[in-house]
């Protein structure tokens, strides 16, 4: 496993050169669509520049492939019919079964396109990484190192998204905006369920976990409206767990800020702790301002009063731990929902199919947010979980 | 179900039924009491027939207590078909929602359901269908390939299949009291945790795969145990038939892997159970860890599924070519070489979770290596019938069907090996077309060619051709009207487990696959058609040769069907094409001078075992816990008092077995 | 070798080793001076750094494993024809990719992904083995 | 490759002509493949330590605030438990010794000391496990204590298990003394016993001393 890492920049050029035959590329994609009358094959027609080296990373591997794969099947059906009984083949022997140059080239053919694709995948791997800064904006032009990048932070609750735009102090719901040919740096979390974070058209999709944090780097190359979902199955409300993303001009994307901060809406940790609680089929929801540190906080399971936060808890670990006399303190570490299992389950009871923290884990004083928060998953412990599934 | 039935219950009731009560039986759900109402006519129906023709006691003695291979093989594949039958409704009710919900349509199931179902469709196809059948084939070839007269183990062999049994009991259970699991068939945390899955539904599918899981494992062990052990004299290890070989691999991988199954899924319950923070959010936990642990199990079983199946292949290509096996050798460092590397790529499951590039390619590329042993075997397979002769019997054709549709799902996983690929094409519908195009191209293609080149001889009769072929194709043509679309749908961006859409462009591919759906559903009504068939025109259809194809190895060197004892003499070998080696050669069959041989006896323990499993994993389902701790206590009774029966064995006097060779001597010679 | 196997057969474990009163001796001795030295080390104390410590006691464990293979499993290239030998082999090799791999992917996964590690860039991770 | 492979000389009949069967039945002694199996299965075992292992070292560092391994373990109880173990391990080979002897009494005797240090080494066990849950560092107090617990846990269970295997089995040598059977199933306890003792090196090495120099 002493796989090292070369320097990827060294080759990446060629691959990227070589991802870039572009040329030939982009006219095959419209001839790839033509037959599906207009149907849209996103991945193959995307609007992003990471998304779209992924389409040639395909296309290259799949033309590989068929080097070898179109003989073998060519092969199949010509022996089979070839060599079918009733053809009687002169050459039959049924005691042919070895040729030492046959099996040279038996395991030396799929070898060699192995060690092609396999030296595309190392540089290709790296050079599309979700946590690498992308480079370029495109195949002509490449990021100017002194833009500044969209910061986006991303939180996937039960079921819809929350987007925090943590610079321009705006948050959204179920639909986010970015401006064209400017890269953007997605910070992705979760608030209880994996989900997985992806715009076909823009990049490649990456988790999103509760207690942790994912990067992906992209830039949206052609305005338009796309779609967003969770790519990773969490639960009852999945279907519907879609939002929008637009890709804008400067001066689109400059109005929607605007209107988004034309929204009286607060986006404070009460308001947070509501918005967590399970629903479906969520509107677009704006936020014209954002509590700061809001996304730390989630990122770290304290949004809640009381909450130990995540990184805190780890520093104490990576100390040692906290001594004998915490192992009965468990105040504000819990944030999974419990529930009594009818004995054996040594937790506190909370209620069963509840999302969120059990109230008895909130201290007294600060109960207000957590009540306001308990409504909606009532409802929701009808709607989404248990309710109104007649056939 | 109400999602607190705890606390509806009062004190005695609750200490009896645990959290069982009436809200549990969907009375509500008519697709369910339909479903029930049928299993509940058939099976009165069967148990009334069984009844009335007095075959309790024949079912008990011959075999649901049986210790022989061949006949727990048989059940082996009952149980497979079965639960195929159900697997596949699954896919069905699928297929209609997805061609149904759009345009502002739920389709006709609710989230509550459709999570369930792709969730059994996965969990049963896999541990219920596909590994039953596959253990069921190796059970019955592997000793007559290898000349031996039973497996190592054969009181464990009918214990493992009782467990596999009690396993899909336990699943189907949750069919009509309760519900089962909502998360997917692999049930990653923490959304199979306790807060997110309160339910009875995770518990279902922890205890049935855990029952079923500890069948798997010991018949993994009886077989390489076997397989070492017990093969004829002469057989070398590079002279075994190169399905020995590749089912010696699948379980290897079977004892390597399954263990780690068992581990994750106690580590599991454990959180559910106890509340301990193994794959919780919080104090601690790291539902990472889980998804790690399971796929390190979770690849090696798609090899498990595969190799036994490259065996099978392998024999049908040789012998319907007429032809020795071209390149035996190098087919089998291949096996192994895949067998092995299977255990190097399990992270290729989990790219887009976000750990760093160098990982990533390191599993890519070492998920890609595997693709150089398996294209050499096709090769192989291809020039087998280089220069051969081919007869397009059922086995053969399924084989060429596989050949062409199995390059194409390799291919696409390959695809999916690339990891900036896979970061579009992971979880999409392009991932479903692929595992389908290799499991049903591969696994399915190959049980079917093994089911059509093996039944007579476990049946004594061929089956039919017309019905086979028309099965054959539907299956083909349905396949790929079923599954060719799903890419398509991928490369749109459609994910997978979606219950509505959107976008009403994505229907009519929707609906293409239900077609091919139904197509597939009339190839399997083909299929039993051709069974029932063959069974009633068995007398036409007799083969009394034993060697109905002009088979290359041992198992066609005795009657069809097989003698209790399988073969009168032990056999000894000079060479891997063994059969074909004593055709050629001249071999006379012995009719003087039998022995009386050796047998093991039947045993009733494994399925006292297996009934006490389902009730101990009931008790732990609903909990019940003093049914759990009393059926806990009933399985250690009763294996230690299993252990005090020290006379396992009898021997078949010789004037049996003189009177069945003699009988086999009348009908060769009958038919000249 | 199944020729040899048959005429093992009338033997009633073919092959498996036994061991003697000595060697069980030597094997007891033996292990009770691998286990009580890393126990001393420790409780002692007695390498200041503790990565030492942690390197010796773990090659202390490792030829202890050996000693209670050779001397109480009586592991030896011969027994069931080098079968049971090319199993633990097998094994070993599976459960260092077991651990290894998973302390390796779980490494990446945490680093890359805990809140507190985030103070390193992915320039940085990338270069991490 | 296209003529007829040689033969093994074993294998030709008296006039030179190659036997196709044997022809008498081969003597197959009763359970020849017990040991081979038995093996497979503790392999598989090792399988399931190697994933709980794999847990705690993920983790073994996950404290959630809570106590950690210095805070918690006791060495010296840790080390007399260790050396019931290696006691019990050399008393059982007494025991096989015994048995290639065929002296019934000696067997019983060793293997009746070999389940009394058994026995110790669980007592220590769950008094270990009775103290650190009475403190609160129950296995549900975080993932270091869930992944300790279960690790040691299970090795526990397998030293019950093999408990009441050996008691059964003193039952049945006292029934039927040492016959090839029971002579069989000595030997894979055995097995099963001095493997559970590895397991515990890896415990002893992997939890509780490199735990204290973390």
């Amino acid at each position: 496993m002493s796989i090292r890492k070369r320097p990827a920049y060294a080759d990446s050029m060629t691959v990227r050169r070589f991802l870039d035959r572009s040329a030939f590329l982009r006219r095959l994609s419209p001839a790839l669509l033509l037959p599906l009358g207009g149907c849209d094959w996103i991945l193959m027609n995307p609007a992003g520049d990471v998304a779209l080296q992924q389409r040639n990373l395909i296309l290259i591997s799949t033309a590989l492939m068929l080097l070898i794969i179109l003989p073998v099947m060519a092969m199949t059906v010509w022996f089979a019919w070839r060599y079918r009984e009733k053809a009687q083949a002169k050459d039959h022997d049924p005691d042919w079964d070895h040729s030492t140059t046959l099996e040279l080239l038996i395991w030396s053919a799929p070898l060699l396109i192995i060690i092609a694709l396999g030296a595309i995948t190392w540089t290709s791997t790296h050079l599309l990484d979700p946590y690498r800064p992308i480079e370029r904006i495109d195949h002509e032009r490449r990021v100017d190192p002194a833009a500044k990048r969209l910061q986006v932070e991303v939180v996937a609750m039960d079921w819809k998204w929350l987007f925090i735009y943590p610079e321009l102090g705006i948050a959204t719901v179920n639909e986010m905006a970015a401006p064209v040919d400017q890269p953007i740096e997605f910070k992705i979390t979760s608030s209880s369920i994996m989900n997985s974070f992806f715009v076909p058209a823009l990049a490649g999709q990456i988790y999103a976990m509760p207690g942790m944090q994912t990067v992906l780097h992209a830039v949206a190359n052609k305005p338009g409206n796309f779609e967003g979902f969770s790519a990773n199955y969490s639960g009852a409300g999945f279907s519907n767990m879609r939002f929008r993303f637009h890709a804008l001009d400067k001066a689109g994307f400059d109005q929607w800020v605007a209107k988004v901060k034309a929204s009286g809406a607060s986006l404070d940790r009460a308001a947070y702790v509501k918005l967590e609680q399970p629903s479906e089929k969520v509107p677009p929801i704006y936020f014209g301002s954002v509590e700061p540190h809001l996304f730390h906080a989630a990122l770290n399971m304290c949004v809640q009063p009381g909450k130990k936060c995540m990184d805190a808890v780890m520093m104490t670990d990576a100390r040692g731990g906290a001594g004998k006399e915490s192992a009965r303190d468990t105040e504000g570490l819990r944030h999974d929902g419990t529930i009594d299992v009818g004995g054996f389950h040594p937790v506190e009871p909370g209620r069963a199919g509840e999302i969120a923290q059990p109230a008895g884990m909130t201290p007294a004083a600060e109960k207000t947010p957590a009540e306001q928060g308990h409504q909606a998953p009532h409802q929701q412990d009808q709607d989404g979980h248990e309710g109104h599934h007649g056939m | 179900m109400s999602p607190h039935p705890a606390s509806e219950n009062s004190g005695i009731w609750k200490l009896i039924f645990g959290r069982l009560d009436w809200s549990a039986i969907p009375i509500h759900e008519p697709i369910l009491i339909g479903t029930f109402i049928a299993v509940a006519i058939g099976g009165v129906a069967v148990l009334g027939l069984v009844t009335k023709y007095r075959l309790w006691g024949m079912l008990w003695r011959d075999w649901f207590t049986t210790v022989d291979h061949k006949r727990i093989g048989i059940m082996y594949m009952i149980l497979g078909l079965i639960m195929f039958v159900r697997g596949f409704a699954d896919a069905v009710m699928m297929r209609l929602q997805q061609a149904m919900a759009f345009n502002g349509s739920e389709g006709y199931l609710n989230a509550h359901h459709y999570d369930q179902i792709f969730t059994a469709h996965g969990v049963i196809m896999i541990f219920f269908v596909a590994m039953p059948m596959i253990t069921g084939i190796m059970n019955y070839m592997v000793p007559l390939q290898i000349g031996a007269r039973d497996v190592s183990f054969p009181f464990l062999n009918n214990f493992s299949f009782w467990m596999t049994t009690a396993g899909a009991v336990i699943v189907m259970m949750s069919l009509f009291v309760g519900e089962f699991a909502r998360t997917g068939w692999l049930a990653y945390p923490p959304l199979s945790g306790i807060a997110y899955s309160p339910g009875v539904g995770v518990d279902y599918y922890i205890w049935g795969l855990q029952i079923a899981g500890i069948g798997t494992l010991l018949s993994g062990v009886n077989l390489i145990a076997t397989i070492v052990k017990m093969r004829a004299p002469g057989m070398s290890m590079m002279k075994l038939p190169i399905f020995v070989w590749t089912s010696l691999c699948a379980n290897v991988l079977i004892v390597a892997a399954f263990p780690v199954l068992t581990a994750v899924l106690a580590l599991l319950s454990l959180d559910r159970y106890v509340g301990t923070a193994f794959f919780t959010n919080d104090m601690g936990g790291n539902p990472m860890m889980y998804v790690n642990l399971i796929w390190i199990w979770g690849h090696p079983e798609v090899y498990i599924l595969i190799l036994p199946l490259f065996g099978v292949f392998s024999e049908v290509t040789s012998t319907f070519s007429n032809k020795r096996l071209f390149g035996y050798s190098s087919m089998v460092y291949a096996t192994v070489v895949i067998a092995i590397l299977s255990y190097l790529v399990w992270l290729h499951h989990f790219f887009t979770m976000g750990s760093g590039a160098s990982v990533n390619s390191f599993f890519g590329i070492t998920t890609m290596v595997i693709s150089i042993p398996t294209g050499a075997k096709l090769f192989n397979w291809l020039f087998t019938m280089y220069r051969g002769r081919i007869r397009f019997e059922l086995p053969m054709m399924w084989t060429v069907a596989f050949m062409l549709t199995f390059v194409v799902g390799g291919m696409t996983g390959v695809l999916l090996a690339v990891p900036p690929a896979d970061f579009v094409l992971h979880n999409s519908l392009f991932l479903i077309a692929h595992f389908h195009n290799v499991i049903i191209g591969g696994v399915l293609f190959g049980l079917f060619a093994a089911i059509n080149y093996w039944w007579p001889k476990a049946f004594g009769f061929k089956l039919d051709r017309k019905w086979g072929v028309y099965s054959f194709w539907l299956w083909v043509v349905g396949f790929w009207f079923a599954f060719m679309p799903l890419y398509i749908l991928g490369l749109m961006g459609v994910t997978r487990r979606m219950r509505v859409f959107d976008d009403p462009s994505l229907q009519i591919w929707f609906e293409i696959a239900a077609l091919g759906a139904v197509m597939i559903a009339a190839g399997i009504a083909c299929m039993f058609i051709q069974f029932g068939v063959s069974i009633k025109n068995r007398d036409k259809l007799r083969d009394t040769t034993g060697d109905p194809w002009n088979g290359r190895t041992l198992e066609w060197a005795t009657s069809s069907p097989p003698p209790d004892y399988n073969f009168a003499f032990t056999p000894v070998i000079h060479d891997g094409d063994a059969w074909a080696d004593m055709k050629k050669r001249g071999y006379q069959r012995p009719t003087s001078g039998f022995e009386p041989i050796h047998m093991p006896s039947n045993t009733g323990t494994g399925v006292i075992i297996a009934g006490l499993s389902i009730a101990f994993s009931v008790g732990m389902i609903w909990y019940m816990w003093w049914l759990a701790g009393l059926s806990f206590v009933g399985i250690l009774a009763v294996a230690i008092g299993h252990t005090f029966n020290y006379k396992r064995d009898f021997h078949i006097p010789r004037d049996v077995v003189e009177r069945t060779e003699g009988e086999r001597t009348r009908q060769l010679a009958m038919q000249g | 070798m199944s020729a040899h196997e048959q005429s093992n057969h009338g033997h009633h474990d073919d092959g498996h080793a036994h061991g003697t009163f000595g060697s069980y001796m030597i094997g007891f001795g033996l292990s009770v001076i691998l286990t009580a030295i890393p126990f001393w080390l420790v409780m002692t104390g007695y390498f200041a750094n503790p990565q030492t410590t942690a390197m010796v006691i773990m090659a202390f464990a490792v030829v202890q494993i050996v000693v209670h293979m050779i001397y109480f499993l009586h592991m030896n290239t011969r027994s069931e024809g080098g079968w049971t030998m090319m199993a633990l082999i097998f094994t070993l090799v599976l459960v260092v990719i077991t651990l290894a791999g998973s302390m390796w992917v779980m490494y990446h996964l945490n680093h890359n992904m805990m809140p507190q590690m985030q103070g390193m860039s992915a320039h940085d991770m990338s270069q991490m083995p | 490759m296209a003529s007829a492979p040689t033969i093994d000389p074993a294998f030709l009949d008296k006039d030179g002509k190659p036997l196709f069967h044997l022809e008498h039945e081969p003597h197959h002694p009763e359970g020849s493949s017990t040991m081979l199996g038995f093996w497979m299965y503790l392999m598989s075992d090792c399988l399931i330590f190697a994933c709980l292992f794999a847990t705690y070292a993920v983790l073994g560092g996950n404290y959630a605030a809570g106590p950690g391994p210095k805070d918690l373990f006791d060495l010296s109880l840790v080390a007399l438990n260790t050396a019931m173990l290696l006691f019990s391990s050399i008393t059982y080979g007494f025991a096989m010794l015994a048995v290639e002897k065929n002296r019934i009494g000696a067997t019983q005797g060793w293997l009746a000391i070999t389940g009394l240090f058994g026995l110790a080494f669980l007592g220590i066990e769950l008094y270990e496990f009775a103290h650190l849950i009475h403190e609160g560092a129950t296995p549900m107090r975080s993932g270091f204590l869930s992944a300790f617990f279960a690790l040691v846990g299970t090795h526990g269970l397998h030293v019950t298990f093999g408990i009441i295997w050996l008691a059964t089995l003193m039952v049945q040598v006292a029934k039927k003394g040492l016959i090839p059977a029971n002579q069989r199933r000595l030997m894979c306890l055995s097995m099963f016993w001095h493997f559970l003792d590895v397991i515990w090196i890896g415990v002893f090495t992997f939890v509780y001393l490199m735990g204290m120099l973390r």
